[in-house]
């Protein structure tokens, strides 16, 4: 495993060097995001529009990447259907840790437009992967996306690494 | 060939200088890939009308180191039914094969790290080291896509050694030797005592010009095809084989195939800069001429060339991979060796 | 040709087997066919130098209560005209002959419709599933069909 | 002579292992979702089996369960690059069964929408295809152009990519102030970009290689699998039913049908099919340029009728020529305010069915340049 499960606290508190250390490895993290681009449907559409030169998706640090042992998040973007949901747990579990999940639109929000009458679509990807960012939108705008994706970066450079049982506990 | 490295003048030849002068390109290698990498991600998005990483440091600038950070960190993956050994051995082979060119490449008048006779034959002898690397990578993977990226990454590998060689070999029968350190020196003076331009010589070489044009070209294609750049880059072509032979790779094993293109990239660069533009000679005379000097001539006419690189990278469309054989065997080499009897017959008659 | 000249044509070929002709606005007109004739009747109306249909537009299953129903839509490339077949089988035993030899295209669309009606159309070469996965249970667009619980130990409906 | 001869036969005697390579799902250069089956000796496709079904969203039971009305935004889903299309023979279906009249501006309107569509669809069709080829910048150059589009469709519609904004007899809104005068910049832009993308793309010499003489259709293999569209038009088929059976107002423009005519290549092969699309976005220029001049400033965009939908009890098979190809939707109605069937004929669906028959014997990589000269979009395959 990487070097995030060695550091688990060798020393109590961990101190300045390794909260600096944390801070470091934190913006190396959220500043250098591969994704694996999960097209689905609609949403693929606009997330392509995303990545063209007006709104510059690779503004943000992120870089396309097809394998999914290379990515760092899997956006998942369009509906997810009962076909589709056993291959996206497998991609997902194929990705190396850290790992992250973003889900794009109504569909894969929740089932969207299809909740009621779609015997077929899943209803919602959180039911089969954890879900960090969820964008919503039917599809979501391109400004939709930016925000996802900065909310993916903040909740990534906030993240504990070391002494993480230790706060843990003392949030609860 | 004594003291071509301003060190051992500094140090004396002991354990120190010789560690230093092969850490030496190791630095150099990382801080260029670094630089590289920015480069490929800016250059591509200004071709684009983009921006490129904008939100990394001013202007996007520390975007490699967090890649870097970032890479350290991910989880390194064995799958479960690769060849264990070979899988990781392989990064680690691509990568020594592309580092230990940097032997032979002279960086200035005073430094190259090891000065052989046969600095040209070395590098191509290890620069085909890498394709026994991506072979293993390739096939230990347990992949169909990486296994097809790997066999045709070694086909073209292969096909493409020979016209580079016989390019190379071309400028080896005008300079006589093959030694880099002395090639250079051949070639000091303006820019037209360059080998691309016929290396030094009367008016009588012009005649020859046309054919060392062709060969700096040759070797250029050729070279972009043993980097696996586009328009050359079926063994990783993202649109049919996903990632290639790199596919099941992922954290710093992925990060050593990275590295590794980049590293072979500046390598086939530095060649061509050595054997064709005149290496570290100031393409003015004099001017600007010297040992310090030469470092910064050498590497920015390096530079120049993998920008050409990424620029065509962002260009074109990619071959197939019958297109790439045939372009391979049956046109650069037919030209390369046309070139070389052009060259050998104005070597005779000087 | 129209439709009426085109059923007269049928009619006096087949007989029995053309059952009905309906012009009755704004449905657009159709044919109706014994399920029998039908792969006969198909290869008369892309063959016969009058008709020429050979462009399937579009094959569509109905569930029509205690029958399904297939439409077929065609349309000739050279004399621009255009015709509407029906079919019947009782729900019971929904044996149909498949048109897959005649159009190509029929090759999807008569597996959609296996797999959404669950026609079963005789003669086809690779009559499986198409749009729900090969282990479904069910045909989803019977007007009587309920989703199941859990597909793979995934929740459907809630 | 002989020798060379029996050297031959032994080779094709050669027995090779045939490798089966999984291609999607997930893949970055299927279009979407689409899962095929390929058999390869060595780089040699011998047998493509294409799966379909992972973006199978029951559009048909939806439309069972709706009302006429809720239908429409279901079907902007369908083929989700060019909604404004799809919607157009939904309605014109509905306004076939209830003998309702549509005001000539509205036909103006409907006509320069789905041509900015049309041009719109092309434009990622052709960056795609050139995307598979390995050519990046094209696409972003496409995409670039396509964003002034989608402005003017937002500022008609409300929505960036699936608009809902054709109603039955009318439209969901009249054209705002300036409407007339994006409209030309825009055709101005999408000639400019062409002519760019030509020297960068269509006859980039390594891109003539790649796809002319490659996944060759004749146009009998067309006309049996009833393909449509580009893919027809590849193949030399004139058809194009805004002039074979002009719906709305389409006998009112001078346009021509652009058909693949082996510049390069063979007729029928990748490179016609592409050269079709880029062909047709002049052709949508030259519509879009006659259809501002000729439409009329005063009239409404709404016709009268009920606030329910309830068509008389009948059944109409309405079609029109999607960017893809003929889009066709099949309605029966019962009388009351939700339909009984509807049955969507998606030209991706049926143009996509050929890919099994002629991609065979191609290379690898090629598959990948035939799909995407097809150029499907799974909304519309799997619905």
């Amino acid at each position: 495993m990487g070097l995030l499960d060695r550091l688990d606290d060798p020393y109590e508190g961990g101190g300045i060097i390794l909260g600096k250390v944390e801070d470091l490895l934190n913006w190396g993290r959220s500043k250098s995001d591969w994704y694996l681009h999960f097209g689905l449907a609609c949403c693929a559409i606009e997330f392509m529009a995303m990545n063209a030169s007006h709104f510059d998706f690779m503004r943000f640090g992120t870089i396309p990447r097809t394998s999914p042992r290379q990515a760092d998040f899997i956006m998942v973007t369009g509906t997810v259907t009962f076909k589709m949901a056993d291959r996206i747990k497998i991609l997902y579990e194929q990705m190396a840790e850290p790992k992250y999940v973003i889900s794009v639109g109504s569909c894969s929000n929740c089932g969207g437009p299809y909740w009621e009458h779609g015997y077929h679509v899943l209803k919602g990807v959180d039911r089969i992967i954890p879900v960090d960012v969820y964008i919503p939108g039917c599809p979501p705008r391109p400004e939709a996306f930016e925000e996802g994706m900065m909310l993916l970066q903040k909740k990534i450079s906030h993240q504990a690494i070391f002494n993480k049982r230790k706060r843990l506990e003392s949030e609860v | 060939m004594e003291n071509v490295n301003f060190l051992y003048d500094l140090l004396g030849k002991n354990v120190i200088s010789v560690l230093l002068i092969v850490s030496l390109p190791l630095m150099f290698v990382l801080v260029y890939a670094l630089i590289a990498i920015l480069a490929e991600l800016k250059v591509s998005a200004w071709i684009q009308e983009r921006l490129g990483p904008m939100r990394t440091g001013p202007w996007g600038i520390l975007q490699p180191i967090a890649e870097v950070v970032k890479l350290i960190q991910k989880e390194d993956i064995t799958p479960d039914r690769s060849s264990k050994l070979l899988y990781n051995l392989a990064p680690f082979i691509i990568f020594t094969g592309a580092y230990a060119a940097f032997a032979v490449i002279p960086f200035s008048e005073y430094f190259v790290p090891a000065g052989i006779n046969l600095g040209l034959f070395y590098i191509f002898a290890v620069g085909s080291i890498s394709a026994i690397g991506i072979v293993m990578g390739g096939w230990a993977s347990n992949n169909k896509y990486s296994l097809m990226g790997a066999m045709r990454s070694v086909a073209q590998l292969i096909s493409y050694e020979i016209p580079a060689a016989m390019a190379v070999l071309s400028i080896v029968v005008l300079a006589s030797t093959m030694n880099m350190q002395e090639i250079n020196k051949i070639q000091s003076g303006w820019f037209w005592n360059w080998f691309i331009f016929g290396g030094p010589g009367t008016l009588a070489k012009l005649w020859v010009i046309p054919f060392t044009l062709g060969l700096g070209l040759i070797y250029f294609i050729s070279s972009l095809a043993e980097t696996n750049r586009v328009p050359f880059d079926i063994p990783e072509g993202e649109s049919e084989l996903v990632a290639g032979f790199h596919t099941e790779y992922s954290g710093m094993k992925f990060a050593m195939f990275f590295f590794a293109e980049y590293a072979n990239m500046f390598v086939v660069a530095a060649v061509l800069t050595t054997i064709f533009l005149g290496g570290w000679n100031s393409p003015f005379g004099d001017f600007m001429q010297g040992p310090f000097w030469g470092v910064f001539w050498f590497v920015s006419k390096a530079f120049t060339v993998v920008l050409v690189q990424i620029w065509i990278r962002w260009t074109l469309p990619r071959f197939r991979v019958d297109q790439l054989m045939y372009i391979g065997w049956k046109v650069l080499l037919p030209l390369s060796f046309i070139c070389f009897m052009a060259v050998s017959l104005y070597v005779m008659l000087k | 040709m129209l439709p009426n000249e085109i059923y007269d044509t049928l009619k006096t070929e087949f007989g029995d087997a053309v059952i009905e002709y309906n012009d009755q606005q704004p449905t657009d007109s159709f044919i109706l066919i014994g399920a029998d004739n039908l792969f006969d009747i198909c290869h008369t109306l892309r063959d016969k130098d009058a008709f020429l249909f050979d462009y399937l537009m579009c094959l569509t299953a109905m569930d029509l209560g205690e029958n399904v129903g297939v439409v077929y839509h065609l349309y000739s490339m050279t004399h621009k005209h255009r015709l509407v077949l029906k079919v019947t089988a009782p729900k019971t035993d929904p044996k149909i002959p498949s048109v897959e030899m005649i159009w190509r295209t029929a090759d999807w669309h008569e597996r959609e419709a296996f797999d959404l009606i669950g026609v079963n159309f005789e003669g086809h070469r690779n009559l499986i599933r198409i749009l729900c996965p090969y282990d479904w249970e069910g045909h989803a667009l019977r007007k009587d069909y309920v989703a199941p619980e859990y597909y793979h130990n995934m929740k459907v409906s809630y | 002579m002989s020798d060379i001869k029996r050297l031959d036969l032994e080779y094709s005697q050669l027995e090779s292992d045939r490798m089966r390579i999984n291609v999607g799902p997930q893949h970055p250069s299927t279009h979407g979702v689409l899962r095929l089956e390929v058999e390869v000796d060595g780089e040699i496709v011998t047998e493509v089996v294409p799966h379909l079904g992972y973006l199978h969203r029951c559009f048909e039971k939806h439309c069972e369960k709706m009302t006429y009305l809720q239908v429409i935004p279901y079907i902007d889903r369908l083929d989700y690059i060019s909604a404004m299309n799809n919607e157009w023979p939904y309605v014109m279906a509905l306004e076939k069964l209830m003998d309702i009249k549509v005001t000539d501006k509205v036909e103006y309107i409907r006509v320069i929408m789905a041509e900015l569509n049309r041009i719109a669809n092309h434009q990622i069709a052709v960056a795609t295809f050139g995307l598979d080829a390995g050519a990046f910048t094209p696409f972003l150059f496409f995409f670039r152009d396509r964003e002034y589009i989608i402005w003017i469709l937002e500022k008609m519609s409300g929505a960036r990519l699936l608009y809902n904004y054709f109603r039955v007899g009318g439209l969901a809104a009249d054209v705002y102030p300036g409407f007339k005068e994006d409209c030309l910049n825009i055709v101005k832009q999408v000639r400019k970009t062409n002519a760019e993308v030509m020297d960068l793309l269509i006859y980039n010499k390594i891109f003539i290689q790649r796809s002319a003489n490659v996944g060759i259709l004749t146009p009998e293999v067309a006309i049996n699998f009833a393909c449509s569209g580009p893919v027809l038009r590849g193949s030399g088929v004139k058809f194009d039913l805004r002039k074979d059976e002009p719906y709305s107002i389409y006998d009112r423009f001078d346009f021509d049908i652009p058909v693949g005519t082996g510049e390069v290549g063979v007729v029928g092969d990748c490179w016609n099919r592409n050269m079709v699309r880029v062909n047709e976005m002049e052709q949508s220029c030259r519509i879009i340029e006659q259809a501002i001049a000729q439409m009329p400033d005063e009239g409404d965009v709404k016709a009268l009728v009920p606030k329910r939908i309830k068509p008389p009890k009948g059944e109409v098979y309405m079609r029109a020529e999607n960017p893809k190809g003929e889009l066709g939707f099949y309605i029966v109605s019962n009388g009351t305010d939700k339909p009984e069937r509807i049955k969507a004929r998606g030209a991706s669906f049926v143009n996509l069915s050929v890919i099994p028959e002629i991609s065979k014997g191609y290379m690898f990589a090629d598959l990948i340049l035939i799909l995407g000269s097809i150029d499907i979009v799974l909304g519309e395959v799997d619905r």
